[in-house]
């Protein structure tokens, strides 16, 4: 998408991530803290896929290796999914055992452990 | 007898003590209480008076050429530094020798009479015997190690001594303001030994016996001509141990509270030898006071003010012992006039006298308090010439001796110390003569000696009340005598007890006579180290002595022929200021025991309560450190938000240090 | 030999800690056998010791950790061989103290005090800095042991503070350790931790040459352990509650611990930072003679007694420190003689401070009063004792605190004048505790306590008996130290390349010389 | 289109059989678990320890090999990985040997633990052979959400599944931070390895140096948060004491080694921003040390004292790191011992903290440890031997370690960190006291459960490993491949 | 900066972005959970777009699969399943963390964007291979360079399949 320049996907990206960080410390239901926390990992996930797609040419001139840096951003995505996956059925099913264990889970009244 | 058996002097009152301390136990054990004081008495009096003996052998063989040095097995050995126990036999040594053992075996007799009754009697002769023990190795010491282990030794006895009866704790406090009064003496005296050392190897760096008279009396002679004021710092060190042991002003207030001891404790320790101790030293250590004028002055004015200060105080006191405590203080005020003006025998020669006659008089006073139950104030006596005749009669010799009647022991010695003072020039500083105004000031309280002393045997012996009929009888705290009741007649003491007072007597009378002008040929036959010789003599000195002693003791006879005055008696309100002045000491003692002991005290306190406490426990620092704790704890407040916002705040933190850092020399 | 010393109660301490034994008379018996025996070894060293030398004798050296050059490195010299006896001996009389007195769990007691005997020998003998290090710690635990398990209801603050205190010193000295041997290994190209070693490097003064400015820390971080341990005005804080808080035995042991300060003080710091000793010998001294008055006053308005020794124990450290800080022969000597004197008399009046509290149930003075008369062997033995601590001549308190004050007195020290004051105070307090104790009216009310059993008196008496024989005959215990004095006091003052080295004496025997220093 | 043919990359079979083993053993777990009849969990226990020796065996064998990049360089095998790895083992395997008396009392009989915990393992086991940041990334999350279940698995507990949920949502913040700075790394220099970061930084190229900044500090504050390095590290304490304490030990331990091993060879590649990264670490381990050891002194819960007490040998090994920087590689004989000794010390006093937990109920109050040396001396004296290494104590294996980082800083200019630590070291034994203090306060109450054998075997390792650590340093150390 | 020209990529880009901030926002201003859940989602296929305009066709499908389809229907089921639905099942109250979360979160943008957005606003032009994110080069790559993080990920998804029966199975014991 010749034109658009990579600082556009940066700025979008940094601006999700900012916006999912924000989240985190404003909201007290866990369920929408983890949602953005899912926001944080996707504007991670398209400045890789935007670096991958910018920023490989600064290197030097060897072909294998120039794609091998094209795919690594990608592979990171694809890794990222992943472990998204596995920390949403883990992070949920936490979220589970504590609603099954207090029928609440405000993030707020959760302070047993202090001090 | 060879002057190595000097050792034998020194271990018989040892052998003494070891026996009593040890074997007392076993043999009131064996023998039972009653028949074990007569074997522990004389077990007591035997090595003293044997000593005594032996002591008198010696000194015949003792000459006028160097001293003789008897040399034992070492003390203290180290590189470059060593203290061997070695005696030196020297007149003067042997003088001391012989009041030691020869009066001393006098009071142990005298004391197995007083303290029959006693259930401590074994205790009482093992402190007893430590204590001549001690003097003598103060005495007999040939260096200055030797005399401080004496003088400390002499110290502690009087400590033990005054603290006897130990139930009663003013007695306690008693004993401790006197060893703690006399450390204060030997603060002086120890850093006076250090300033000798340090001299002493200047001139003979090869040496290791830095201590020893034999070392450091030349060479503190070639060190000190030169330079006065090194002679004045030392005397003056030495001068503040001796007027600890001796009593000057303002190390005196221990002494009188020393009279809690029993009585022939205060006759033998408090009277004829210990506190005399400073004016040995002071006969010993001469060429220091020799070559600095300043000290010698010191030395002589504290010596008149004390006599002036002590005669003073003495009018106001109504215990007998105490009067004659405050006597001794005057008494050896006299003697460091003596020495001060630079005629040390003098002082050695009023040594001698003052130990026949205020042994005589402290017996005689204990004779007194034996037949009145313990009853120590001279209030409550009157008239009691009628029924102890013998110790009346002894005391008047002791009383006028020391009041300077002509021809008895006191007159000559008191005489040659005024005459050496008024007619010497070495205490001079700046063309003042102090030590002719001392002289005056001697003779002036001279006068009072002979009025209050006469104020003393007039109230015990003289008049016709006899209060002690009227008075309450007094309970004495240990309470191992009954009260004297009314119809008691009080009894003259037993034979133990007079025999000593009638030795007494008799020295104290013919004491002078004898020994007059013997002192200055006998202690220093080649003269002084540094100065010429001080006539003893001054004109018309003889003269106002008797009329000084007559005098006084009219005076004294005008107030007190008839008895009690009301101003002095029980009603202590209708006292005039100036004998309430004197009586406490003119606030002297009060002050400077609240300065030091109160002051001291609050001073620890607070020391201990702030820096203790707080800086040097730790506890500040702990108590901030764990505060910090507890601000953490309070920040950790268990709420995942806070502690997301935390992380991000660090978070941000990083990368604008980062951000920062890329412009502010990054690579 | 020495490794046997060491070994021996560790050892014992150990196996009796672990040892399924039920009866106490067996414990106790176990305890006082190793305890004599190695008491019995400590005086087989003494009597085969070579008196006149410097030289480290009877040595043991084996590699621990090759590439650091760390060593099992123990010797006895003149700086070492009486404290290592005198805790021997104290520890005998602290095991016959607990067969006597614990009853709770003896045991372990008796394990903890062997361990500590171990403990505190190994620190007198070890050479190598870690080994030492290690040692010196480990006479932390024992004592932590002792004061949690037996001691009194504050315990727990006070074996804290003990910790604390001694450990925040020596972690320092660990980084001085380190540093120290890293600056060795820098200079040479070997790693050692070895006295001797780094002695060496630092004699022919290419050490510091190489690092001046590091000399002066590094020698305040050593310095502060010790002086920690020793106990030094301002770093006391931990003694007063400890000594209040532990059983009576923790006192009593402790009196030959806390010469590990002077003598660590002796062993390391003087040979090893001679620059820096010489700077801040004058300071250092300055601090003694605060310790020594300020330490008298605090014990002067003390109400618990083992807290009034545990000041006064300040107060005497005072003048051990004193006489180290002199730099003077004389000093020197007084110094080391006070730290053997002072463990002895300590020692006493703690063993008879603690047959007091036995009988009367308090350490609080205001408790006490008229024992005079129920307790009269006991009350003559706690007034030598007293005695000998008050600094009486004739007996051993006077002899090192004289000489002490002596030297510093040559050395030009004007604080002796008021270090000598200090003397007086001593006078007071001690005095004012006989007085409470033993004088006055009688407070007992009942059945009057008893005097001392003969196997008290014993335990006593021997001490009671060095009291005397110190005080009368000092020589018998500052012959074999003086020459090692000499050495290190050369150590410090000789020109760099005239300064003696361990294990190259020739060993010239100490010179008289006596100038003034500083 | 033939490019992307890229060649299967050389496979090095030892480098990754470790990683392999402890894999296949927690598949091997669970299948056991799965099948399990009877209703203990003996079989998973053994299958699980068996795997664990064999795979410590297995690094055993290639302690002193030399460096192996393989897997298109994704796994490092030298002997910085080789090491840390067997720690992590050894850490994990004494985690289960006295993992089943506490579970059983604890009455969590999930036998699912096991080849959780091997997972984790497996998970720091990928942190420490690797420069690659996509591993490191992986690793982090296999060890993370392994340990958010297991956070999580006393599931009748509050606390428990409180801890889960403060671990779960922090950790998840943090691996986003971690992912960014990853994403920057590569923006900077195309490449996923840390090693890139040196030669790209030298350029100066400005649209390059922003990225590799924000990079390097968003990595920095992931593995921070791993290694509980403060600002990071409040989720450190209320974990460590939510958690059930045989999970809480490999938390402090195994996990802590992956994090740390991370964490330097991060610091090994940022070498060349020195000048920039010190004075914020610094910074960082002065507060990690004095927040860690301050905050515990005020603290009443026996794993809460040790979760800050973590933190501060946080810090300490942080100036391990600090110090070596210029060349970590020679450093790494303290860090190794460091972490060694921190494993046994720390695993003990859990194994013994473990033994309060009694028929279900579990509280860690100091005061619960009373009677402790009454019930059982053996456990009390173990405690103690643990405070005393923790606190840097000889004769123990934690002295080497602080003594060894004392000279590192001193050796290396940073005389002031050093004294940092001492000071620190005093306000620490204030804490390991209480701890140590409690356990011979002696009640008569008869609260403790019956003693398993997994509990006294872990101790007794782990007293042994300490003890011997001391005395037996020079063969250990060379054994560990020191040269 | 010259170098930027608006054409109808850029516009499109803008749109699209637009789009994706306002959702993002949507996900943290929204109190209803539901609410978050479908704007998140909105933001997830708006990630796939773009995804697909960089030419990382394979990714972006599988965004949308994994993200929307799976991971998303979960979160619902689970706010579903929680009754987390309306409003008042969580009442997000309005506190000092919101404004301070809202200002350090601006700060953290601002600092960052300084760093990597100015330096790289130049940049327009891409430098890969336009075939570089098809299926086949995912999938050569993944199984040949990629092989040992796919293996520990399938490690991780084990965990994840095992750690959620643990957490969500009813047998506590």
């Amino acid at each position: 998408m010749n034109g658009v320049p990579l600082a556009g996907y940066l700025g979008l990206a940094l601006f999700m991530f900012s916006t999912g960080v924000v989240g985190v410390l404003v909201r007290r239901n866990p369920i929408v803290i983890f949602m953005c926390i899912e926001l944080m990992l996707n504007a991670v996930n398209l400045t890789f896929v935007a670096f991958a797609r910018y920023r490989v040419q600064a290197l030097p001139d060897d072909p294998v290796l120039a794609q091998s840096q094209t795919m690594a951003g990608q592979m990171m995505v694809v890794f990222v999914m992943a472990v998204a996956a596995a920390e949403v059925a883990v992070g949920l099913g936490i979220i589970m055992a504590i609603y099954r264990l207090r029928h609440n889970i405000d993030i707020d009244d959760m302070n047993i452990l202090k001090g | 007898m060879d002057s190595s058996a000097i050792w034998i002097v020194i271990a018989l009152p040892i052998l003494g003590f070891l026996v009593q301390s040890l074997g007392g136990g076993l043999i009131v054990k064996a023998v039972g209480e009653a028949k074990s004081k007569s074997i522990l008495g004389f077990l007591a009096v035997a090595p003293i008076a044997l000593a005594f003996i032996i002591g008198a052998m010696i000194t015949t063989k003792v000459g006028a050429g160097p001293a003789t040095v008897v040399t034992g097995p070492s003390w203290i050995q180290i590189a470059g530094f060593s203290i061997p126990f070695e005696w030196i036999v020297d007149p003067l040594s042997m003088t001391m020798v012989l009041i030691i053992t020869g009066i001393g075996s006098l009071i142990h007799l005298y004391a197995t009479g007083y303290m029959a009754k006693e259930k401590d009697y074994a205790r009482f002769f093992t402190y007893l015997n430590l204590f001549i023990a001690a003097m003598l190795i103060l005495v007999l010491g040939n260096n200055l190690a030797l005399l401080f282990m004496g003088w400390e030794g002499v110290g502690l006895c009087s400590y033990l001594l005054i603290g006897f009866w130990y139930k009663d704790t003013a007695n306690a406090r008693a004993a401790n303001k006197a060893f703690i009064v006399n450390r204060i003496g030997d603060w002086g005296l120890v850093l006076g030994l250090f300033l000798i050392v340090c001299v002493v190897l200047d001139v003979v760096p090869k040496e290791t016996r830095l201590l020893s008279y034999d070392v450091i009396l030349p060479a503190l002679k070639t060190a000190l001509v030169a330079k006065p004021a090194l002679a004045t710092s030392i005397g003056l060190l030495l001068f503040v141990g001796a007027a600890g042991k001796s009593a000057q002003f303002p190390l005196y207030v221990w002494l009188p509270d020393a009279m809690a001891g029993p009585t022939p404790v205060s006759a033998l320790i408090h009277a004829a030898t210990m506190v005399t101790s400073g004016v040995v030293l002071l006969n010993r250590m001469h060429v220091v006071f020799e070559c600095s004028p300043v000290a010698s002055v010191v030395v002589a004015c504290v010596g008149a003010f004390t006599a002036l200060y002590g005669a003073l105080i003495a009018f106001g006191q109504t215990d007998i012992k105490k009067i004659l405590a405050y006597s001794t203080v005057s008494q050896l005020g006299f003697m460091f006039i003596g020495c001060g003006v630079g005629a040390y025998w003098t002082g050695m020669f009023h040594v001698t006298t003052h130990a026949f006659f205020k042994a005589l008089l402290f017996l005689g006073a204990g004779a007194v308090i034996h037949a009145m139950a313990h009853d120590q104030d001279v209030r409550n006596y009157g008239g009691l010439s009628k029924y102890l005749k013998i110790t009346f009669a002894t005391m008047l010799v002791g009383f006028l001796a020391i009041a300077g009647f002509p021809f008895l022991s006191g007159f000559f010695s008191k005489e040659s110390i005024l005459g050496a003072a008024l007619s010497g020039n070495q205490a001079v500083i700046d063309g003042v003569n102090y030590g002719a105004i001392c002289g005056w000031v001697g003779l002036a309280v001279a006068f009072l000696t002979a009025a209050y002393m006469t104020r003393m045997m007039l109230l015990t012996f003289g008049g016709k009340t006899e209060r002690w009929r009227t008075i309450e009888p007094n309970h004495d705290a240990h309470g191992d005598h009954h009260g004297l009741d009314k119809d008691h007649k009080p009894h003259e003491v037993g034979a133990t007890m007079w025999v000593p007072l009638a030795v007494l007597a008799v020295l104290s009378a013919v004491g002078g006579l004898v020994l007059n002008g013997k002192f200055e040929e006998w202690l220093y036959p080649q003269g002084l180290a540094v100065l010429p010789k001080v006539a003893e003599h001054a004109s018309n000195l003889q003269m106002y002595s008797m009329i000084v002693a007559f005098g006084g003791m009219a005076f004294g006879a005008a107030i007190y022929w008839r008895g009690l005055p009301a101003s002095q008696g029980w009603d202590e309100t209708k006292w005039s200021s100036i004998r309430l002045a004197q009586r406490d000491q003119f606030g002297f003692d009060s002050l400077t025991t609240d300065l030091s002991v109160t002051g001291g005290a609050e001073l620890s306190k607070f020391l201990d309560s702030t820096v203790e406490h707080t800086v040097t426990s730790g506890r500040a620092l702990a108590s901030a450190t764990s505060g910090a704790g507890g601000v953490m704890k309070f920040l950790q407040t268990g709420f995942v938000r806070w502690y997301a916002m935390v992380m991000l705040i660090g978070v941000v933190a990083f990368i604008g240090y980062f951000a920062l850092a890329i412009h502010g020399g990054a690579n | 030999m020495l490794s046997m010393l060491v070994l021996l109660p560790i050892i014992a301490g150990i196996v009796l800690g672990l040892a399924p034994i039920k009866k106490a008379p067996v414990a106790a018996a176990i305890g006082i056998f190793v305890s004599l025996v190695t008491l019995g070894i400590g005086l087989a060293i003494l009597a085969g010791f070579q008196a006149d030398s410097a030289q480290l004798q009877l040595t043991e050296r084996f590699s621990w950790i090759a590439s650091l050059g760390i060593d099992y490195h123990l010797a006895v010299d003149g700086l070492s061989i009486w404290l290592v006896v005198l805790t021997g001996l104290l520890s005998a009389i602290a095991v016959g103290y607990g067969a006597l007195n614990i009853t709770s769990d003896l045991k372990r007691f008796m394990a903890c005090v062997l361990m500590l005997e171990g403990a505190i020998l190994g620190s007198f003998l070890s050479l190598d800095l870690v080994l030492f290090f290690t040692f010196f710690e480990l006479t932390l635990l024992p004592m932590w042991v002792m004061i949690t398990t037996w001691g009194g209801p504050n315990r727990a603050k006070a074996a804290v503070k003990f910790v604390a205190f001694t450990f925040g010193g020596s972690v320092f000295m660990l980084i001085g350790i380190f540093a120290l041997a890293y600056l060795h290994f820098n200079t040479t190209g070997r790693w050692s931790f070895d006295v001797i070693d780094i002695q060496g490097t630092v004699a022919n003064g290419t050490l510091w040459a190489k690092f001046p400015e590091a000399q002066s820390w590094i020698f305040w971080f050593f310095a502060v352990a010790f002086l920690v341990k020793a106990p030094c005005f301002p770093l006391h804080g931990w003694i007063s509650d400890t000594y209040a808080e532990s059983p009576i035995v923790g006192p009593i042991l402790s009196s030959a611990m806390v010469k590990l300060g002077s003598y660590g003080l002796l062993r390391f710091c003087l040979p090893l930072f001679p620059e820096a000793v010489k700077a801040n010998a004058s300071l250092l001294a300055g601090l003694a003679v605060v310790g020594i008055v300020y330490g008298a006053m605090i014990a002067a308005v003390q109400k618990d007694i083992r807290r009034l020794l545990a000041y006064s124990t300040v107060s005497h450290m005072g003048f051990v420190l004193l006489g180290i800080f002199s730099l003077t022969h004389i000093g020197m000597v007084g110094g080391a003689l006070q730290q053997i004197s002072h463990g002895v008399g300590a020692a006493l009046l703690f063993l008879l401070v603690g047959y007091l509290i036995k009988r009367k149930g308090t350490a609080d003075l205001r408790e006490f009063g008229g024992l005079k008369a129920s307790l009269p062997i006991l009350s003559t033995m706690f007034l030598i004792g007293m005695l000998g601590s008050v600094g009486l001549p004739g007996l051993n308190g006077f002899v090192g605190e004289f000489l002490s004050l002596l030297g510093a007195f040559q050395a030009g020290y004007i604080h002796v004048v008021v270090a000598a004051f200090g003397v007086v105070v001593a006078a007071v307090y001690l005095l004012y505790m006989f007085q409470q104790v033993f004088y006055g009216p009688s407070r007992e009310e009942g059945a009057a306590v008893k005097d001392l059993r003969a196997p008290e008196f014993v335990l006593a008496g021997i001490l009671l008996a060095l009291v005397v024989i110190g005080g009368l005959q000092p020589n018998l215990f500052t012959k074999q130290t003086e020459a090692s004095l000499g050495a290190v006091r050369g150590m410090v003052l000789e020109e760099v390349n005239r300064r003696p080295v361990y294990g190259k004496f020739p060993a010239p025997k100490p010179k008289p010389t006596m100038q003034v220093v500083g | 289109m033939d490019a992307f043919n890229f060649p299967i990359p050389s496979i090095e079979v030892a480098a990754v059989l470790p990683m392999a083993i402890v894999a296949l053993t927690g598949v091997l777990a669970l299948v056991t678990e799965i099948l399990k009849k009877k209703k203990t969990n003996d079989r998973v226990i053994t299958v699980t320890l068996v795997g664990l020796i064999v795979a410590a065996i297995s690094l055993g064998l290639q302690l002193a090999e030399p460096r192996i990049d393989t897997l298109n360089d994704m796994v490092i095998r030298d002997r910085f990985s080789v090491c840390t790895q067997l720690f992590i083992v050894i850490s994990a395997a004494i985690a289960v040997l006295f993992s089943d008396g506490y579970l059983r009392e604890k009455r969590i009989s999930f036998g699912e633990f096991y080849p959780l915990i091997t997972w984790a393992s497996v998970g720091a086991m990928m942190m420490t052979a690797t420069t690659n940041l996509l591993i490191v990334f992986l690793g982090v999350e296999v060890l993370s959400v392994a340990l958010y279940v297991l956070a999580g698995l006393s599931r009748r507990e509050e606390k428990s599944e409180e801890s889960a949920m403060k671990y779960f949502l922090l950790g998840a913040f943090a691996s986003g931070f971690l992912l960014y700075g990853i994403a920057m790394v590569y923006g900077a220099t195309g490449s996923l390895n840390l090693e890139s970061i040196a030669g790209v930084w030298v350029r100066h190229d400005p649209t390059q140096q922003g990225l590799i900044l924000m990079g390097v500090a968003l990595l920095l504050i992931g593995l921070g948060f791993k290694s509980s390095l403060v600002p990071f590290h409040q989720w450190t304490p209320d974990v460590y004491q939510g958690a059930p304490t045989n999970v809480t030990a490999f938390m402090a331990t195994g996990a802590k080694v992956g994090a740390f091993a991370a964490l330097y060879r991060f610091l090994d590649s940022v070498t060349a921003l020195g000048s920039i990264v010190l004075p914020l670490l610094c910074t960082v381990a002065v507060l990690t040390i004095v927040v860690g050891n301050v905050a515990a002194l005020k603290q009443q819960d026996i794993k809460r004292i040790l979760g800050y007490s973590s933190i501060s040998h946080a810090g300490y090994v942080l100036v391990a790191m600090i110090v070596n920087f210029k060349s970590l590689a020679n450093g790494m004989d303290t860090v190794l011992w460091y972490l060694i000794s921190y494993v046994v010390m720390s695993m003990g006093a859990f194994a013994v903290v473990s033994f309060i937990a009694s028929s279900g109920k579990e509280s860690t109050k100091l005061a619960d440890l009373n009677g402790l040396a009454k019930r059982s001396p053996f456990l009390a004296w173990s405690l103690l031997i643990f405070m005393l290494s923790l606190a840097g104590f000889p004769p123990t294996a934690g002295f080497w370690g602080k003594a060894f980082i004392l000279r590192d800083a001193y050796v290396h200019g940073y005389l002031w960190l050093a004294v940092v630590i001492a000071l620190n070291s005093i306000v620490s034994v204030f804490y390991y006291y209480k701890i140590a203090a409690a356990a011979f306060v002696s009640t008569d109450q008869e609260r403790f459960p019956k003693m398993s054998k997994g509990l006294v075997g872990a101790c007794t390792i782990c007293v042994a490993a300490i003890l011997g650590g001391f005395v037996f340093f020079q063969p250990i150390i060379s054994f560990l491949g020191s040269r | 900066m010259d170098a930027l020209k608006i054409t109808p990529e850029l516009l499109l880009f803008g749109a699209a972005a637009g789009l994706a901030a306002i959702a993002a926002v949507g996900v943290v201003a929204f109190n209803n959970a539901i609410r978050s859940a479908l704007c998140l989602v909105v933001n997830f296929f708006v990630l796939a777009f773009l995804y697909f305009t960089l030419n990382a066709e394979m990714l972006g499908v599988t965004q949308i699969v994994v993200y929307t389809g799976a991971i998303m229907v979960l979160f619902l089921f689970v706010i579903m399943l929680l009754n987390l639905g309306s409003p008042e099942a969580l009442e997000e109250k309005r506190d000092w963390k919101r404004p301070a979360g809202l200002a350090i979160g601006a700060l953290f943008f601002a600092t960052i964007g300084s760093q990597i957005l100015m330096p790289l606003m130049k940049i327009t032009t891409v430098s890969s291979r336009d075939d570089f994110g098809g299926p086949q080069a995912i999938g050569r790559t993944l199984f040949s360079q990629y092989a040992f993080p796919f293996e520990a990920v399938s490690v991780l998804l084990l965990i994840g399949i095992v750690g959620s029966i643990l957490l969500a199975k009813r047998r506590m014991s």
